[in-house]
């Protein structure tokens, strides 16, 4: 418990550095595709992160998880342009939204067993995206929330400004990953992680597996939904690819990059992935020639994430 | 008489645990040899080695004359190798008499001896059952039709694992009256086992193993007065 | 919403005649697509997330093998022979080398596969859409039948793929290789005991399955706009049918095509703009009611 | 020891050097950098690629006139599949990252929306030049200060296509109408406003049945089945390009086109070209036509472009072609590249140009083009491909546009 407590104590102060170099970087040079790019990586690193409390944590693979990503933009962008509520109210209420969908819609999925719970989870991301597409009075349709989010200025933050934004999403996001890495390394998280490796026996401890599924994939739904907010900040607005399959297949994929056994894993991952595609979108209209080929490299040649072959590799080192 | 089956120093892992520790055997042509131990002593290990569905870490297995360490399963049940799993695995979905045919080939030297007619002969339970799916036997009917599966196959070397496991004393009887018919005429088997007694009425002699490792080798009649043998690897 | 109108429909024989056939002819091209995807998951319990790709490219090669030779049965056959080779080479190169791992690892490698041909398609045919145009022998008059309207091309369509489904069922259940397909979808080492050598048996199952995508490709090409990408809409209506049928079952997904197929024909009457969800919905109540699908084995 | 280090660095440095690749800043060339998007994959990409060819020529055109400014200029292309999402983070990135000064817009009104809110936040200049929904410029809520369209305004086009309908229809007594359009917005607004304009000159008119294909959807049968069922004299569809096609082809399977008359105003050249056994007679919109107007600039610029490019110029391609005569012109006028002085010279600006009804576009102070070229007629299997054009009166054009816009409460 002490350990813990320590170790708590040191993810803390290692996050409070990590944001104070974010935030400095700014006053020292200002790059705007810098800061579009953290904006951006804030966004994708909890929404990967949060996948991976699934995938990683307890083994519950994900087809769907981008609906709640894109349930979270939709919420908040509705709420801004339809109501008065200032920006944190807005976005604080846009996740409970996503908490409570991400409860319904586990409370029906998480009791079944592995693949079809990935398909199950699919399923569901499709009709969401469909109601989407559909409910056009309310959307737009395709084409998104149209006329941007009204800019309110909340404690003399104006997010209509660049700089505001990026401190805001980046102080978010810190936060977010300082909470599901507590979230990762509490008693809670130690028996999702149980019940990944061995599932009968876990049962046999008392848990009740699927409330602690439930849990874990409300929570996980919760903050996909705080990275939807961020990522509806970004675009000034809500789109319907943002809860569409391929989102998803992104997050998977800045996972599996990353390393779904290291916590910071899905940040790297996602980070990698968006500046992957950034790069290859400068050089050529084939993205996707050359991320497919980087994907089978890395899937047949690393075989795990590169946060988790580092760690191989590093312990290698110092034996 | 000539050797059909060698292993020498053969081990095999799980993963990163060794399993098996330079287990070395033979096997002679139209003999029965009981591969005797305890559970957990590495006795399907040491079968499924020989099947090649566990791959030998090192050591070399030599099967009629040809070396087949690194072939793989299908390979060796072409050159005449049958492996009958200790838990069965009928194919439950099938019917009898289709678990029969998926398994029929002829012998590595041409040879067809066992068809269908012939098992129906042999094995008269069977028979009345060809249409049934697998999934409905008795265990005793599932062990009866995995040997006759196996020799569908026309092999050269049974390779039997617990062939009396989980079933009734009658059920025993009958598979034990049938391997005894089957080793008379004179079939090469190699039977893993824990329960003794059943052995000694079939096999010629017996390896015994223990913790992976070959303890002791012996012809079945020395064994069964073998009390301190008996005692320190056998008894439950 | 338009109850109305489904009820006028469903009351008047023209059009339960038109609408059913136009949901068999979708449905079917969909059960050629779905078949090899569920044959591939019952058989190597692969996901197979590139099947679209098999089906885009079938019919990009029978639309230059038209071009190049201007018969439609040889451009039907180069598109599904060529993606049976395709499925081989895919089986044997990329997907062999993750069977039993993580199925996530599957999915990204199919996922690199589906973007690399995409692009691959655009290098070689351009990013345009093509259009393959109707075969000379099949630009006749439309039949009618009980007043319901039935184009001959897809009368031969729908009894291209109902062949094809009742050689695989009897295939499947009646030939020794079919049984032994079967019996390595559940036990795939005890049939390499006995034996079989399953990997050769793998890689038949994916030119079966590639070759099914490649025809259903092929096939549809004279009426559907070639486009990189095509195969992604498809791939993702096989797989609720083959989710519905339950994994593995070709019966199952089969009658699940039929289903998807007619609850598009009579849902764009019913509801119009909401078709899609519908099916969505359908997906989600069969995984909720039976997890398995409709012919899946119980868990 | 060494090795460790090696290893570890070579680790490190991989990574961060992939971590940093996006914003190394490219070196500022004194090439002036003008940003383009637009769906360059997919079965609508034949548009997208089309703005880019014709923008390659404005290139080549204006870099020999001496550039902008005395700058040579360099257009970045960028497909954004037509995803809204994927459009804003590409033209945040062309502004942001590439150093692009200036943005052309040619996506379809899906993404345009997207980019519209990016605009607005990075005030940069920038022309839609394909999207033709309507509320982009006239809904002022949306429209934003540096954003112009130089495109077909869906209502314009609605007023247009729907006067020439009525007559169309009352000439052949076509009463009993269905509509097919995608489903999405572009078909869903559009095909309501084609409606209440069609049914204000024709209150006789009847739809007797709708259909909603997806966007990209594969098999039409469907559909087709049930506009055949619902037995309508005439059909009017909004579907396009890759999809038209499709839907063509499949319906001409049912004889379709034999059991009822077929209105849309998507018929484009290539897609003309690509459809097989193209049924002659669908009334059509002019989209692009090189005899409409009928002079020799459009010939002439028509004529350019297939011997360029080797296949016909799109609707697309002309819309792109007169958004770099405005930034032109613009520029001249304003001598600086800054959102809000163009914005200044923009609005109101009217310049000469082939495509214009009387040789001149206009863009109005509400940031949209008046005075192009709007004719409908009916195909014909083989070149000029639409025949009997008659052109749309643009003073009724703009007097219902303006009842429209009340009626939407934008002015």
């Amino acid at each position: 418990m002490k350990g813990n407590r320590r170790s708590g104590t040191r993810e803390t102060a290692i996050a409070a550095v990590a944001l104070l170099i974010v935030l400095v970087v700014p006053f020292v040079h200002r790059s705007p595709a810098f800061e579009d790019f953290v904006i951006r990586l804030s966004s994708m690193a909890l929404f990967a992160t949060s996948l991976n409390l699934l995938v990683g944590n307890t083994g519950m693979v994900s087809f769907g998880h981008g609906m709640f990503y894109g349930l979270g933009a939709y919420a908040f962008a509705l709420m801004m342009q339809m109501t008065e509520l200032s920006l944190p109210v807005a976005a604080m209420l846009a996740v409970l939204f996503t908490t409570v969908a991400a409860l319904c819609v586990g409370a029906i999925c998480v009791r079944l067993s592995t693949d079809y719970f990935a398909f199950i989870t699919l399923a569901f991301q499709m009709l969401i995206y469909s109601v989407i597409i559909s409910w056009q009075s309310l959307t737009g349709g395709d084409q998104g929330l149209r006329g941007g989010l009204p800019r309110r200025e909340i404690f003399g933050f104006d997010l209509a400004s660049q700089l505001h934004l990026y401190q805001c999403c980046a102080v978010v996001a810190v936060l977010g990953l300082l909470a599901l890495r507590h979230i990762s390394a509490s008693p809670f998280g130690q028996t999702l992680r149980m019940i990944r490796d061995n599932e009968s026996r876990t049962g046999f401890l008392g848990v009740v597996l699927w409330r602690a599924r439930l849990w874990a994939f409300t929570i996980a739904g919760g903050f996909a939904g705080l990275g939807g907010v961020l990522a509806a900040l970004f675009v000034s607005g809500a789109y319907p690819e943002l809860a569409d399959w391929p989102n998803s297949g992104q997050a998977i994929f800045a996972v599996m990059l990353g390393g779904i056994n290291s916590f910071l894993g899905p940040v790297l991952g996602a980070a990698i992935l968006l500046a992957l595609n950034d790069a290859v979108a400068r050089v050529t209209e084939y993205q996707g020639l050359v991320l497919g080929i980087v994907i089978l490299i890395f899937a047949l040649g690393l075989r795990r994430g590169v946060l988790d072959f580092l760690r191989v590799a590093w312990s290698k080192d110092s034996q | 008489m000539t050797e059909l089956l060698r292993a020498e120093g053969l081990s095999a892992f799980y993963g990163a645990s060794q399993i098996l520790f330079d287990i070395d055997l033979s096997l002679q042509e139209k003999r029965t040899l009981a591969l005797l131990g305890r559970n957990g002593a590495g006795k399907s290990t040491t079968m499924k080695t020989l099947a090649g569905i566990v791959p030998a870490g090192s050591g070399r297995i030599v099967f009629d004359g040809r070396d087949v360490t690194r072939a793989p399963p299908h390979t060796r049940a072409r050159l005449g190798l049958a492996y009958v799993p200790e838990d069965r695995q009928v194919f439950p979905e099938h019917s009898v008499e289709d678990n029969l045919l998926i398994a029929a080939k002829s012998g590595p030297d041409g040879r067809r001896d066992w068809t269908l007619p012939r098992i129906w002969d042999t094995f008269p339970l069977l028979a009345n059952l060809r249409a049934r799916h697998a999934d409905r036997l008795s265990g005793g009917e599932q062990q009866l039709l995995v040997i006759a599966r196996a020799l569908m196959g026309n092999p050269l070397v049974l390779l039997l694992d617990e062939p009396s496991e989980g079933l009734a004393p009658i059920v025993i009887a009958t598979i034990s009256r049938m391997l005894r018919e089957l080793g008379a005429s004179g079939a090469t088997i190699l039977l893993a086992e824990q329960n003794m007694h059943f052995c000694l009425r079939i096999a010629d002699e017996a390896v015994v193993i223990d913790k992976g490792k070959v303890v002791h080798h012996q012809d079945t009649a020395g064994l069964a007065r073998n009390e301190d043998i008996r005692r320190r690897y056998l008894a439950m | 919403m338009d109850l109305h109108a489904l009820g006028a429909c469903l009351t008047t024989s023209a059009c339960v005649v038109t609408q059913t056939t136009s949901g068999l002819i979708v449905g079917m091209l969909l059960f050629l697509v779905a078949a090899g995807v569920t044959l591939i998951f019952g058989v190597l319990k692969i996901v197979n997330f590139a099947h679209g790709t098999f089906y885009m490219l079938g019919g990009y090669v029978a639309y230059t093998t038209l071009g190049v030779t201007d018969s439609y049965m040889l451009a039907v056959l180069a598109g599904a022979l060529s993606m049976a080779l395709f499925g081989v080479v895919f089986e044997r190169a990329l997907i062999s080398r993750v069977y039993g791992s993580n199925v996530l690892m599957q999915l990204l490698i199919c996922y690199a596969v589906v973007l690399i041909f995409d692009d691959l398609v655009k290098i070689v045919w351009g990013p345009e859409f093509h259009a393959m145009g109707m075969p000379q022998a099949f630009q006749v008059p439309p039949l009618f039948i009980a007043g319901g309207v039935v184009p001959p091309f897809y009368a031969v369509l729908i009894g291209i793929a109902a062949l094809i489904a009742i050689v695989l069922g009897l295939g499947l259940s009646m030939t020794r290789l079919g049984k032994t397909v079967r019996a390595a979808a559940i036990n795939a080492q005890m049939v390499s005991a006995l034996g079989v050598n399953t990997t050769l048996l793998f890689a038949i199952v994916f030119a079966v399955g590639g070759g099914l995508a490649g025809l259903a490709g092929a096939l549809a090409a004279p009426v559907r706009s070639l486009s990189p990408g095509m195969g992604f809409s498809v791939l993702i209506e096989s797989f609720i049918v083959t989710v519905i049928g339950g994994m593995g079952s070709i019966a199952g997904a089969l009658a699940s095509a039929l289903l998807i197929g007619l609850v598009r024909g009579f849902g764009t009457i019913g509801f119009p703009q909401f078709t899609d969800g519908l099916i969505y919905i359908v997906m989600i109540a069969i995984l909720l009611l039976r997890p398995q699908g409709l012919f899946g084995r119980r868990l | 020891m060494s090795a460790v280090i090696t290893r570890r660095t070579v680790l490190a440095a991989g990574t961060a050097s992939l971590l940093a690749a996006p914003w190394v800043a490219r070196a500022q060339a004194n090439t002036l950098r003008i940003g383009m998007q637009s769906i360059l994959s997919g079965p609508i990409a034949l548009l997208g690629t089309s703005s880019r060819n014709a923008l390659m020529m404005e290139q080549d055109r204006i870099n020999a006139a001496g550039g902008f400014l005395g700058r040579q200029i360099e257009i970045v292309y960028r497909d954004s599949k037509g995803q809204p999402q994927e459009a804003a983070r590409i033209a945040r990135e062309l502004v942001n990252s590439s150093g692009c000064e200036l943005l052309i817009d040619a996506e379809a009104s899906s993404a345009s929306f997207a980019v519209q809110e990016v605009v607005r936040s990075l005030d940069v200049a920038c022309i839609h030049t394909n999207s033709e929904t309507s509320s982009l410029t006239a809904d002022p809520k949306i429209r934003a200060p540096t954003a112009f369209r130089v495109a077909r305004q869906g209502v314009h086009d609605a007023v247009a296509g729907s006067i020439y309908l009525a007559e169309y229809a009352s000439a052949k007594k076509l009463n009993k109408w269905a509509t097919c359009s995608p489903d999405y917005a572009y078909g869903r607004d559009t095909t309501a406003q084609y409606l209440q304009f069609f049914k204000q000159f024709k209150p006789d008119l009847e739809v007797i049945t709708e259909a909603w294909p997806k966007l990209g959807q594969p098999d039409f049968t469907e559909v087709i089945t049930k506009l055949i069922q619902a037995k309508p004299q005439a059909l009017f569809t909004l579907l396009y390009a890759g999809d038209l096609s499709a839907f063509v082809n499949q319906g001409n399977i049912y004889a379709l086109f034999a059991q009822m008359a077929v209105a849309t105003p998507n018929v484009d050249y290539p897609v003309l070209a690509a459809i097989k056994n193209l049924p002659a007679g669908i009334q059509s919109a002019t989209r692009y036509l090189e005899t409409f107007p009928d002079t020799p600039a459009n010939k002439e610029w028509g004529q350019a472009y297939f011997k360029k490019w080797n296949e016909r110029p799109t609707n697309w391609s002309w819309q792109n072609t007169v958004a770099m005569q405005f930034y032109e012109q613009a520029i001249k006028k304003a001598n600086a590249l800054d959102g809000k002085a163009l914005a200044a010279a923009l609005s109101g600006m009217r310049i000469y140009t082939p495509f214009g009804v009387d040789g001149t576009i206009t863009m109005r102070d509400d940031h949209t083009t008046i005075g192009y070229a709007i004719g409908w007629g009916q195909t014909i299997p083989k070149e000029p491909f639409i025949v009997d054009v008659k052109a749309a009166d643009w003073g009724k054009i703009i007097e219902l546009e303006t009842e429209w816009k009340k009626q939407q409460r934008y002015i």
